[in-house]
């Protein structure tokens, strides 16, 4: 094995990325600690070790066996108590990482985000401190259905005092959960389904993304394709497309929608005075919105065409595989969103 | 407990035909081409056949993720069900919902709940709908020992217990929530001991033995019925199968999976039906080819059935 | 007394006037209930009836003593349990109207709201009907902090399959509440607590008012000001400060968030070429954001300024009235967003 | 059940200094000035004193929308306190919070909460840090009768005893919850009996008895502090007040009204001490004094004090 430099790239699967991360992390601060329904799996509290499954997606695997079950703990199917045991452990001096498995079973405690989590600092005058992760599983294209596929940007967004992170790729997925498990604010952490088996380059050694800046993809100079997490990896694949057809498209990943990089988005679409927001989720009160509504505003009279915006369908996620395709985003839908701005 | 042996061997073909069923979705399953993920019913039988046998058509069940076994001993209809599970317009929910949500509000049943505790304060709500309406229906859910941790089940028992509801809570105890045991979830050893902190009668019924589950149903839906309100069984039994269809269950003891598959209430039931002087293997042999065939025509008819149209993606968000 | 046609206009609370929805749905139709918190007050199931408090805020008074304790039923403080039964209601048969107490409670329930009442009937293929109502009064200035004056008028417009109503008068309150009773889907009924005692003319007789249709509360050629809810009085207030300096403002008061009057909306901003939007709540993927974008996209470089945007601060509510005051949507802040707008 | 003579009157003077508080803030909120609603613990003295004066200052509480008695039991400093109460920048938490979320970490006040069950498994979680950083602190959470239906007490229970946390749970059942009756609303005559539905020892005390609170929160926290698991306290007292400051309580009955001022635990107390010797009438003359002054001085100081800042409003929503 060669010694490696910290320039040095390595790939890895999105899987492993949010696993470094948390080891790394685990490795640094004995505080950090991590709770979820079954993110040990089966191995519970001193059940043996072989076999247990680290989360549904495995993105836990192996912590136990390294950290110990006083730090890795399974809990009961509770996510109400669970959180709330979150928030109270944050406030009592860890920094816990809660792994709610479904984007989809954050409505089970969504007042221990949105009233507690959320508003507890602001409340106690800047008392208490909330250092904690709710990671979450978003998006469909499983064939999950309705109560499996939600993303929820838009309602994590909305409610002041969280951050609300979500990566695209595997450098992303390890940059931002360690600055987000080091952040001493409630972050939600949302990470599409179909991104754990993708796999990117990294750099060798694990370091944090700062939070509240974008990312761009590719550059371009026709039009801006700003996308949500997972979106991303579309709006590259749309890129190639309008490539072929002579138009130059920048793709960006947000990252963070909350701090959101308003800054960095206005930059890019001054210089190519068209941009196209891709997000998965339905279109009212969404990222999409939010977006459009403050880049017409920063950029009035200056946009060479409007803001095209593809979301979801406005229904729940549908299980029939055609049906689930046609509700979802798509690279062809990016594309001929792409093409109504460039030929306004 | 015995019941009569025209019922038991009722209820064991009820039973064989959940199995036959979840068998073959298994087996067709690993073809590849059913989307999504399924969780089958094998080694519940008893329970959801104990509980619905006794139900009318008009009275009401909520679900679970693993809602095959109480769709059929409900009397839903086995091609709209496979139907659903491939996504096709012919399904129950017109491919709307699949597996984890599939539903025959024609049967009572109001639908199978992916959101674990989703269904309980759904059916404690259908009771109430039963009582304000006076029209004698009751409603009974089932849910898994995962649930049993979930607020919203306590939340539920106080309140079909100070309105006197006529629900029944059936606690389908498998000893597991995907890769966690309720020996190190639950507090307690009995989930049913919970019931006495909402004065509801909670009952332990080992769902292996199919004639105790069968009378606690009875007795729970008759007190239902009669107005008396509430009552909570937990229904006992070693889970046979991984969580979902190609969970290999890594995480479980190679002795532990043999053992709960030693204990099956098919098997169990057919003994006591031999002894009763019953010939199962006719039963099972006829059975086996009847909904053997109707399973053929089902899926191949799923198969072949169409896809919803994509047009009608903005269907049924809204009634009008 | 004089005998009373159906023309005549009757001055009323807006309380009052939600009372009466209730009463008036009641007697028509033996299947609709009204349940929840403290709804029928200390008369519980038996009790005395004399006292009995018909709810924090007074709208249900009186129900029970004409409707009996079968079809007004105080709950316990059960949010999630509650709201599960009234979906489970709503499909057993009944038509349930639930009184949540406040919307910041709602997160309470918000697996029941989000993933049972707004998908059931869309994944079960339409076998699911849900006509249920869930009330909630929303918003600040009563000093009742952060946990006691949240909106959310975003993350219920959000989620496809709920309706969402924001009256701003007796007469809305009134006539979108048995609109709402009379609907077949589950209707998110927001109030207002500022309204509860405003008073307004309203007809002699109840009649249902169309969902999905915005009402133009002041006309004007100026700009227009759309407001949700009871931001209309301050948007009243405002445009009668513009007239003295001689603009001409029209007022709108949306009335129902979802289904949006997009098409009434696009019709009025046409003639003014001038928007601003009025919401209490975090400006983050909210309504206002919803209705620039979607404005800024009908009505793409046809508007004369950027559309102004008056939201709450994004910060939980505050305790402390000067902080609160601030935080909320102000009529100075409507003024200052207009003069912005028409300077451009 | 005896405590030390010497306990009780502190105990007693402990208690009269949240009677007094309480009274205050009444009057002082009928002038119209102090923003908001305030709800009192007038009559609930003996339950976080009991429990406070046993816990040290790094342990942590939550409480509830009725949190003052909690916090001045912890050890919370009451010029502060008031200016909380008035929105202003000296107070506890810079106007931000008000009454019902008044909060002193310095003091292991992790905050009132207005959510109703809000507290709960915050406490749990703080167990949670306690018992993970094996410092040897212990949790307390205190909620009322009405919050003993939501669903995230079920939750914590059971959390809470499955990881063995260091956590009491202390049940305030003053038979009221709002307008709503507990005997109503909750369908078991003691909340206490749904401790056993999570292996949890559950007792029901008299809180009008100071003895009885004291000895039970010692055995409680006693139990956290040694590792031994959570416990929960029940702890029942007739409401002596209205809800809020200004609930005229219309929907109750003037006789449950009066006979419930008829238990209250000053003036039981109070007779206890003279049955033991004390002189109280000193002691109430004393302190009267000094609280007294003590809150002249706050109330005037609250009043006189500045806003918050209208510039700061977005401070606190995140920490850097
Ligand atoms: C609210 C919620 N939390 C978590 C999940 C993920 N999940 C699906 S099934 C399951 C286990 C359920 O266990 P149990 O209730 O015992 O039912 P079983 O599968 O054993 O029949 C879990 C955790 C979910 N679907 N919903
Ligand atoms: C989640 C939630 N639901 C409802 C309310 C409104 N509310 C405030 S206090 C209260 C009654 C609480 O009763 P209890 O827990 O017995 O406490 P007590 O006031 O009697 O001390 C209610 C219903 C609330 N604040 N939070
Ligand atoms: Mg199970
Ligand atoms: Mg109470």
């Amino acid at each position: 094995m060669s010694i490696a430099t910290s320039s040095q790239m390595v790939e890895m699967t999105f899987l492993k990325a949010l696993n470094d991360a948390i080891s790394f992390s685990m490795r640094n601060d004995s505080r950090v600690i991590v709770l979820g329904e079954d993110i040990a799996g089966g191995a519970g509290q001193g059940a043996p070790l072989e076999g247990s499954m680290g989360g549904t997606f495995g993105v836990t695997k192996g912590l136990l066996e390294e950290f110990g079950n006083a730090r890795v703990r399974d809990t009961p199917i509770s996510e109400a108590g669970i959180t709330a045991a979150t928030v109270g452990a944050a406030m009592g001096g860890l920094r816990p990482i809660l792994d709610l498995m479904w984007a989809s079973f954050a409505p089970n405690c969504f007042d221990q985000i949105l009233n507690q989590a959320a508003k507890l600092r602001f409340m106690s005058g800047g008392q208490a401190k909330l250092p904690l992760v709710i990671r979450m599983a978003v998006g469909g294209g499983l064939r999950a259905a309705a109560q499996h596929s939600d993303t929820l940007y838009p309602l994590f967004t909305h409610i002041p005092g969280l951050k609300v992170v979500v990566p695209a790729t595997p450098e992303e997925a390890r940059g931002l959960l360690i600055a987000s498990i080091n952040d001493d604010n409630p972050v939600i952490f949302l990470e599409h389904m179909a991104l754990y088996r993708t796999t990117g380059l990294v750099q060798l050694e694990p370091i944090a993304m700062e939070l509240g800046k974008l990312g761009i993809m590719r550059q371009g100079s026709d039009l801006t394709i700003a996308c949500v997490g997972q979106a991303a990896l579309l709006g590259m694949d749309a890129a190639e497309l309008l490539a072929k057809e002579g138009i130059d498209a920048q793709v960006i990943s947000l990252r963070t929608l909350q701090p959101i990089d308003n800054e960095g988005l206005v930059a890019c679409v001054k210089e190519t005075s068209r941009l196209v927001v891709v997000e998965e989720g339905p279109p009212r009160c969404s990222i999409s919105a939010d977006i459009a509504a403050s880049i017409n505003e920063s950029l009035f009279g200056r946009l060479l065409a409007p803001i095209g915006r593809v979301n979801s369908a406005a229904t729940p996620v549908p299980f029939s595989p055609p049906l689930e395709d046609a509700h979802l985003p798509s690279v062809a839908r990016i594309v001929e969103a792409c093409h109504r701005v460039m030929t306004f | 407990m015995m019941i009569s042996l025209q019922t038991l061997e009722h209820s064991f073909r009820e039973m064989l035909r959940i199995r036959l069923f979840e068998e073959r979705v298994r087996r067709e399953f690993g073809k590849g081409d059913m989307p999504g993920f399924v969780h089958v019913y094998v080694g519940a039988e008893a329970i959801a056949v104990g509980v619905c046998s006794q139900l009318e058509q008009t009275d009401m069940i909520t679900s679970t993720h693993r809602g095959h076994g109480h769709c059929l001993a409900k009397g839903v209809e086995i091609a709209p069900m496979v139907a659903e599970l491939y996504g096709r317009e012919a399904g129950l929910c017109h491919g709307r919902g699949g597996s984890m949500h599939i539903a025959d509000f024609s049967k009572g049943v109001l639908g199978a709940n992916a959101i674990v505790g989703g269904g309980i304060g759904i059916a404690v709500g259908a009771a109430l709908a039963a009582q304000t309406l006076k029209d004698g229906r009751v409603a009974v859910t089932f849910f898994g020992d995962g649930a049993a941790n979930q607020g919203v089940l306590h939340e539920s028992m106080n309140l079909a217990s100070i309105w006197k509801l006529p629900v029944v809570f059936v606690c389908e105890n498998n000893g597991w929530a995907e890769s966690t045991p309720a020996s190190y979830s639950i507090s307690v050893s009995d989930v049913a001991i919970r019931a006495a902190g909402y004065s509801i009668p909670g009952v332990v019924v080992d769902a292996t033995d199919y004639s105790a589950m069968h009378v606690a149903a009875e007795q729970a839906i008759l007190r239902a019925r009669m107005g008396n309100g509430p009552s909570f069984i937990e229904a006992k039994f070693p889970r046979q199968v991984g969580h979902f269809v190609g969970d290999g269950e890594a995480y479980r003891s190679r002795d532990d999976r043999k053992s709960a598959r030693q204990l099956d209430v098919i098997a169990r039931t057919r003994l006591e039906l031999e002894s009763r002087g019953v010939d199962v293997g006719a039963i099972v042999d006829e059975l086996g080819k009847l909904i053997g065939g109707e399973l053929d025509s089902a899926f191949a008819a799923a198969r072949d059935s169409k896809w919803p149209n994509i047009d009608e993606l903005e269907s049924y968000v809204y009634s009008n």
